[in-house]
């Protein structure tokens, strides 16, 4: 099984503060991980990294392939990300916020019909702007804009945010099917609950260190909940 | 009411219809204030001067925006790429003093003198229209600006290049994320926006003359357009151009001194009654 | 864990306001000051010619127009191109002050600095609430809206319009034992500037560390909020828009004073440009950047000559300390010794 | 007895009713929570009784007075405090500074509980917007708590907080309530604790209410759980 | 170029004996609508120094230039006059252009020791109330100017007059003296308005024009400003309706070939007549086109005649010491290229004949016609009331 993601060594900061050390992962394709820590562990930032958002030392290889550290490089590479707090155009129509997802220019199965069954709100306010939606309905459109991406990896940052436990219903099948056609999944959240539904394997983070990688069910361990302080 | 001053009103309208939709597309994108902005339409004068005196006017026409063109993505990657990390406060002064500089360089090159070009043969002494002989090629301007503005318009509404300005333009992390290419992005939004800046300023060379102020006399006028527009919306832009153009004159026409106001009070009264501008919407 | 976020919390969140530390602070900075200003009188004897007194003087009275600036765009974000109406605006009303009505200078001087800021007052009705560009733009606005005013025909009369106004002080005049002739004499005009210079910067300095201060960064940060925590947003800002003006105004009224002459260009926007630009190139940051940004204008301007050159030798030099020292000289001053600190 | 209530209130955005008519009454002492699908309009039905929107008709009353046309300011000095489900903090202020200057405006005698209580202490010399998204929600939170406001408008205070944080917050609040007498109205889609937490519950669809009153029994409504709760009943 | 270092020891440097040099500052604009003629003030005078310094200097003394430029904004002028002054000894001033810079100067010279001749501003308030005894007024003032040419107003074709005038003293005051002389004329005034110096786009001004009925315009239009007034006025057709154009300080010899052959028939006020029929001026004329080839017109005409006038003084005074030189030239007579003048004590107004042009074709391109001259004491018979000196 080759990885589709992988971090050798990558460290992270913030304008000087260095928030990941000695990173080092890999998530292979097909495969579903899902990544914990406490708040402020450095979830996001192992995310963002992938988009050079914060800066990084160390290698992060797509499919093998170093990263030129461009940010529109690995979504056209097949990595997309729902990122956290939506990040949704406020001024892009709901429509052209889901469009805006192809600017990689893969091409798949997800077309804007696909996601609005997805999702009957977006349907409802297709022409309305991103500001005009609410907190759940931006988390909906941010995870649409992802889709249309047509991921190889799909990562999620704590995508059931503010989400309704029917629409969570729905994304945890969407998932499903998604992990079902090949997509691998790195699923960031704080419910322990949606990776023991969803994830083959887990990533602990603490302090910005990787302090665990195992099989999903370790997580019971009580061992294990305390090392990474859960 | 005097046809002619209408027209006088739709010529100037027109002018700053060109210019600031350059200027909102660049403060759109980059989040600069860009004061060089009237430097580039001064250049492009200067330089369609020169083409036209020597060669062609119409060659003018051409050659100036892809000129300019080239200024732009120089600009892009000499000083909006390499600062994007700055306060834009700081990058806008940056272009405050290209524009400075440029100002003095066209004089150096081409004289303090303000220089005079005739319109092209075609668009010589007056047409009749609505009852008035009315500046042939003031009414040139009109046409070309329009056909232009709705171009550009269209662009921006309906093609993808379109929607990535517009997705960057209001959070260009994240569209970089999306997989935007916000480099090329912003070198076609820059040079597009000096290449804009350079025709108005070859369109106004026959029609008010040429002299090294010109654009510093432009830019608080484009400036305040762009602002009553609504910050970085093109279309916004091009209508209170428009718009300011024709009020203006049309108080010119009672009190000339009077209508030198028009453009600050309309900023006032603007701003008061929607702070985002004409097209502004509050972003998140 | 109690205590020590108490102690954490005293230490940090009241920083500004008390404390033994910062009250520490505050005698130190008082005394800095104290000595400054006296150090500043003696300025004249040390130097001998008129020409370099002359430039002082100049680099002081545009000092409290930066001073103005500077305090606005550190404490609520807001860079404002409109300064000169307060400077010009008192500018103008003491010419008139002088000219229509025969005042003596010293009652001019305050009509000048009243109307200044009560222009400020008008205005700043009309522009806190704006912010970013909205805000450049209505202060830039608005100053020229005022500009256009003075030189309109129908105000020839009051303000000479584009000709601008002489002020004719009658000979035997005086201001704070100044005659008219001495008041053109920059070695004895100094420190009818230095003083209200110090002074001004103190009063920035203390309003800063107050709470009064805090309040302004708080609204900077996020206006809603601010309102939600059950503070008036409004009123301070307005607040410190008008100090902001009262300096400008100060700077402009004694301005007129020493060049008897007031011109619409006092106005203008290339006035308004480059006292942001000196603002700016010292430093927006800091208290002291935008003195420092002028003193350097005013200076550089002489030495490379009121030539036809100067604005390319202007340009240069902004983009260089624009492009390599971010955050202006006194900015980048902080951050070395920041450095060097730790 | 209700100290804070709401009737027959309406907010429209343009053609879209994200409100219809509602009436609500909070009581002191008592957390009274509001759940619904996304877009059902809790968070407008909060800003309108916050002040943030004027609503299009209804009326909002404190102690029966109508505060309908009440300042956002007024509010807060009377009592009324809210918390922002799009995080709303001071970000370039370290957590101490902007919280020690909401407590200076709002007379809070002991800032360093609530800042223990949330879990704080580690971060208040931090600069707030360099502190990972759940602080920050923790923050918003505090300065919604601050002053020992009478009534409480938590818009989804526990959403992206770890399990047991959330946990915390949520006992925090009710606590509040009872040892306070602070009626609060929370909004939240972590169905456990809303359920673990209320005295009553209101259900908004589509903007209206859609069912009203304890928990065990709003849970067992089918249609709260066709709209609503899907697996989670 | 500054002049010579030596600071603000200038005090020595004036102080009579000697061959210490004479330093005259110039101060003219070198942007806007007038840089064209700042740059031939320039050449007027420099001309004039070459002269006199290869024949020895004025009575020993070197004539120095210190040449600063300005944007032709009052404030900028008075820094560098300052500055000229404080910094480089400079006690005579020249080349300052418009009448606001001069009146505004005009005010500091008591307090600089400096004196200044003006050459180019023409408003009739420099020798009323803004004289000084420290200025010198070369050039006509534009009343002397348009009582020169009242007596040909009546014959000139149109009868409403429109007033098109650049708004400062100079456009104001020529403006209302315009007014007085039209209505002696028997003409009557329909419209008058003002445009900012730097003015561009004149098409409202010009519609407006049209829209009052005018048949006859007096533009008081500068340099640049003229050119586009000009240039904008054929593009509207404004000759299909007004059949008089009487341009003051409008149209002149440099502008001939930017204007085209539309000016033929303009009329204009001519402070200096290149034709002028006596040695001096042959000589000048000769010197002039060898050295910048082209011939002279006013500007750089009556800054030669400045700087004659200022040699003369130091000839007459045998000191460069301001107080005596000034003193020197109150009354002062000599024989120049307009021929003999004199320095008249009361308002220090340079007493000389005044032209009325009319733009004609010839040989050698467009050249103006003299339709009329008169002589100071008709064109300024009195000092005004308003100078005290
Ligand atoms: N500014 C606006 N303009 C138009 N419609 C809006 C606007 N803001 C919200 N809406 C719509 O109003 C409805 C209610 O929005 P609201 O944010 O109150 O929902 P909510 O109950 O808070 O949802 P969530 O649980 O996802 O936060 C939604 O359908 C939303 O699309
Ligand atoms: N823009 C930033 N600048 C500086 N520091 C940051 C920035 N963003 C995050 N940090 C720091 O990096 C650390 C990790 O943040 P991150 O958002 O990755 O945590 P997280 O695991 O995603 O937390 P949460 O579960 O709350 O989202 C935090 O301590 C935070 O202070
Ligand atoms: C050179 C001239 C156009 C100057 C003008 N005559 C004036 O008085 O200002
Ligand atoms: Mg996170
Ligand atoms: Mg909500």
């Amino acid at each position: 099984m080759s990885a589709i993601l992988e971090f050798r060594h990558v460290d992270a900061s913030y304008g000087g503060a260095t928030i990941l050390r000695d990173v080092s992962f890999a998530v292979g394709s097909g495969e579903t991980v899902g990544l914990v820590g406490r708040n402020g562990a450095g979830k996001s930032t192992t995310l963002l990294a992938v988009y050079g958002v914060p800066t990084t030392q160390g290698d992060i290889l797509v499919d093998g392939v170093p990263l030129a550290g461009r940010a529109h490089v690995p979504t056209s590479r097949g990595v997309s990300l729902v990122p956290q707090g939506k990040r949704i155009f406020p001024n892009l129509t709901v429509e052209e916020n889901i469009t805006l997802g192809r600017a990689s220019r893969r091409t798949g199965t997800w077309t804007l019909d696909a996601v609005f069954e997805l999702f009957p709100n977006l349907a409802r306010g297709r022409r309305r702007h991103g500001t005009a939606l609410s907190g759940g309905e931006q988390q909906m459109l941010a995870i649409a804009r992802a889709l249309m991406a047509e991921p190889a990896l799909l990562m999620l940052d704590e995508p059931t945010e503010g989400l309704a436990p029917v629409v969570i219903d729905a994304i945890v099948e969407a998932l499903k099917e998604i992990r079902a056609r090949g997509t691998a999944l790195l699923l960031v959240e704080q419910h322990i609950g949606m990776i023991q539904k969803l994830a083959d394997r887990y990533l602990a983070l603490r302090g910005g260190k990787l302090v665990g990688d195992g099989p999903v069910a370790r997580l019971q361990d009580r061992a294990v909940q305390e090392l990474i302080a859960l | 009411m005097n046809a002619a001053q209408v027209l006088n009103g739709i010529a100037l309208g027109s002018l700053l219809m060109v210019l600031s939709s350059g200027l909102a597309m660049i403060y759109g994108l980059r989040g600069v204030t860009n004061f060089a902005h009237g430097a580039l339409y001064m250049t492009g004068a200067y330089i369609g001067y020169s083409v036209a005196r020597h060669l062609d006017f119409w060659l003018a026409l051409l050659l100036v925006p892809l000129a300019l063109t080239a200024i732009g993505v120089l600009l892009e990657l000499v000083f909006f790429r390499p600062l994007q990390g700055r306060s834009h406060m700081e990058v806008g002064l940056v272009t405050f003093g290209l524009a400075l500089i440029a100002e003095r360089l066209v004089v150096l090159a081409w004289g303090e003198k303000t220089l005079s070009l005739d319109p092209p043969p075609g668009l010589r002494g007056t047409t009749s229209l609505f009852g008035v002989h009315y500046p042939t090629y003031r009414l040139g301007v009109i046409v070309i600006a329009a056909a232009l503005a709705a171009a550009l318009v269209l662009w921006l509404r309906h093609t993808r290049t379109g929607l990535y300005i517009r997705a960057a333009s209001q959070d260009i992390e994240t569209a970089a994320i999306m997989g935007v290419d916000v480099n090329r992005i912003s070198i076609i939004v820059v040079s597009l926006g000096a290449a804009l800046a350079g025709l108005a300023g070859i369109l106004a060379a026959p029609y008010i003359s040429v002299d090294p102020s010109m654009g510093g006399r432009f830019l608080i006028t484009v400036l305040i357009v762009v602002v009553v527009g609504g910050v970085g919306s093109v279309g916004g832009a091009m209508a209170a151009g428009m718009g300011l153009g024709v009020i203006q004159t049309l108080i010119t026409v009672w009190s000339p001194s009077v209508s030198v106001l028009v453009p600050y009070a309309a900023l006032v009264v603007v701003l008061l009654w929607r702070p985002r501008g004409l097209a502004g919407r509050r972003a998140s | 864990m109690t205590a020590t976020t108490t102690a954490e919390v005293t230490a940090s969140g009241t920083a500004p306001e008390a404390g033994r530390r910062p009250s520490r602070r505050l005698l130190l900075g008082l005394a800095v000051a104290t000595v400054v200003l006296v150090a500043g009188l003696a300025m004249p004897s040390v130097v001998a010619d008129a020409y370099t007194m002359g430039l002082a003087v100049e680099a002081a009275l545009l000092g409290l127009l930066a001073l103005g600036i500077g305090f606005l765009a550190r404490h609520l974000g807001l860079i404002s191109l409109g300064h000169t109406a307060f400077f010009g605006g008192a500018a103008y009303a003491v010419g008139i002050a002088v000219n229509r009505w025969g005042w003596d200078p010293l009652p001019s001087v305050l009509f000048g600095v009243l109307v200044g800021t009560v222009i400020a007052v008008l205005m700043g009705v009309l522009v806190v609430r704006a912010s970013g560009m909205g805000f450049l733009m209505l202060t830039l606005a608005l100053s020229q809206a005022l500009y256009q005013l003075c030189v309109q025909t129908a105000f020839r009369p009051l303000t000479g319009a584009y000709d601008g106004l002489l002020i004719g002080l009658d000979a035997d005049s005086s201001f704070v034992g100044l005659s008219p002739a001495d008041l053109q004499d920059p070695g004895r005009f100094w420190p009818v500037v230095w003083v209200p210079l110090a002074v001004g910067l103190v009063v920035v300095w203390l309003v800063g560390r107050s709470r009064f201060g805090t309040t302004l960064e708080g609204i900077r940060e996020n206006e809603e909020r601010m309102r939600f925590s059950g503070y008036n947003t409004f009123l301070p800002r307005l607040a410190a828009f008008v100090l902001s003006g009262l300096l400008a105004s100060l700077g402009g009224a004694l301005f007129a004073l020493n060049a008897a002459y007031v011109s619409p260009d006092l106005l203008g926007f290339a006035q308004a440009g480059d006292s942001l630009i000196a603002a700016m190139v010292g430093g927006l940051g800091t208290l002291a950047g935008p003195l420092v940004g002028t003193a350097l204008y005013v200076w550089g301007e002489s030495r490379l000559n009121s030539g036809a050159n100067l604005p390319l030798y202007t340009g240069v030099a902004l983009i260089v300390v624009l492009v390599f020292l971010p955050g202006g000289i006194t900015g980048t001053l902080q951050r070395l010794w920041k450095r060097v600190k730790r | 007895m209700a100290v804070f209530e709401a009737s027959g209130l309406s907010v429209r955005y343009g053609a879209v009713a994200a409100n219809k008519n509602i009436d609500i009454a909070l009581v002191q002492g008592c957390v009274h929570g509001v759940i619904g699908p996304n877009g059902a309009g809790k968070s407008t039905f909060i800003d309108a009784l916050s002040g943030r929107r004027r609503p299009s008709s209804g009326r909002v009353l404190l102690d029966g007075e109508d505060i309908t046309r009440r300042s956002v300011r007024w509010r807060r000095a009377h009592g009324i405090s809210r918390s922002f489900q799009r995080t709303s903090v001071f970000a370039s202020m370290t957590v101490g500074a902007q919280l020690s200057m909401v407590a200076r405006r709002n007379a809070e005698p002991d800032l360093a509980g609530i800042i223990d209580t949330l879990g704080l202490g580690e971060v208040v010399d931090r600069v707030c917007g360099e502190i990972a998204y759940g602080t920050q929600r923790a923050v918003d939170l505090a300065i919604a708590l601050i002053g020992r406001p009478r009534v409480v408008l938590l818009d989804e205070p526990c959403a992206g907080l770890v399990a047991d944080e959330a946990g915390r917050m949520l006992r925090h609040v009710r606590d509040l309530c009872r040892e306070r007498d602070v009626a609060a109205l929370l909004v939240e889609h972590d169905v456990e604790g809303v359920f673990r937490t209320c005295d009553t519950i209101t259900v908004l669809d589509l903007g209206e209410v859609l069912s009203s009153g304890p928990p065990e029994e709003v849970r067992a409504d089918p249609r709260v759980i066709r709209a609503y709760l899907g697996s989670a009943a | 170029a500054c002049g010579s270092p030596g600071g603000s020891s200038a005090d020595t440097d004036s102080s009579g004996g000697g061959t210490s040099p004479i330093k005259v500052a110039l101060i003219p604009p070198s942007t806007g609508a007038l840089a064209q003629y700042g740059t031939d003030e320039v050449r007027g005078w420099q001309l004039a120094v070459d002269e006199v310094n290869a024949a020895g200097g004025v009575d020993g003394h070197p004539v120095e230039l210190i040449k600063k430029t300005t944007d032709g904004k009052s404030g900028t002028t008075l820094q560098a006059a300052r500055e000229a002054v404080t910094k480089d000894g400079a006690r005579f001033i020249g080349a300052v252009m418009t009448s606001t810079e001069a009146a505004a100067l005009n005010a500091q010279l008591g307090s600089l020791g400096a004196l200044a001749f003006h050459a180019t501003a023409k408003d009739a308030g420099l020798v009323g109330k803004q004289c000084v005894a420290n200025s010198f007024h070369i050039v006509q003032t534009d009343t002397m100017d348009i009582n020169a040419l009242a007596s040909a107003l009546k014959t000139m074709p149109g009868t409403k007059w429109a007033i098109q005038a650049v708004d400062y003293s100079t456009g104001h005051s020529a403006a209302d003296t315009f007014t007085e002389a039209a209505r002696a004329a028997g003409k009557q005034v329909v419209l008058q308005q003002f445009a900012p110096l730097n003015t561009t786009d004149f098409g409202s001004y010009i519609t407006k024009i049209k829209s009052s009925g005018a048949d006859a315009l007096f533009a008081v239009e500068y340099g640049a400003d003229g050119v586009a007034f000009v240039k904008q006025a054929a593009q509207f057709d404004l000759a299909s309706q007004v059949k008089t154009v009487l341009g003051f300080n409008m149209v002149s010899e440099p502008l001939f070939p930017v204007l085209g052959d539309g000016v033929t028939g303009y009329y204009n006020n001519v402070g200096y007549d290149v034709h002028a029929d006596n040695e001096l001026n042959k000589k000048f004329v000769a010197a002039y086109a060898a050295k910048y080839g082209s011939a002279p017109y006013y500007v750089p005409a009556d800054n030669y005649l400045a700087a004659k006038t200022l040699f003369a003084a130091v000839e007459k005074a045998g000191s460069t010491d301001p107080d005596e030189v000034g003193a020197a030239l109150d009354g002062l007579t000599f024989d120049s290229i307009v021929g003999p003048v004199t320095m008249r004590g009361a308002d220090h107004q340079l007493l000389r004949p005044s032209y009325l042009g009319q733009v004609a074709g010839s040989d050698t391109g467009l050249e103006f016609k003299i339709l009329a001259s008169a002589p100071a004491s008709q064109t300024s018979p009195t000092p005004s009331p308003d100078c005290d000196l």
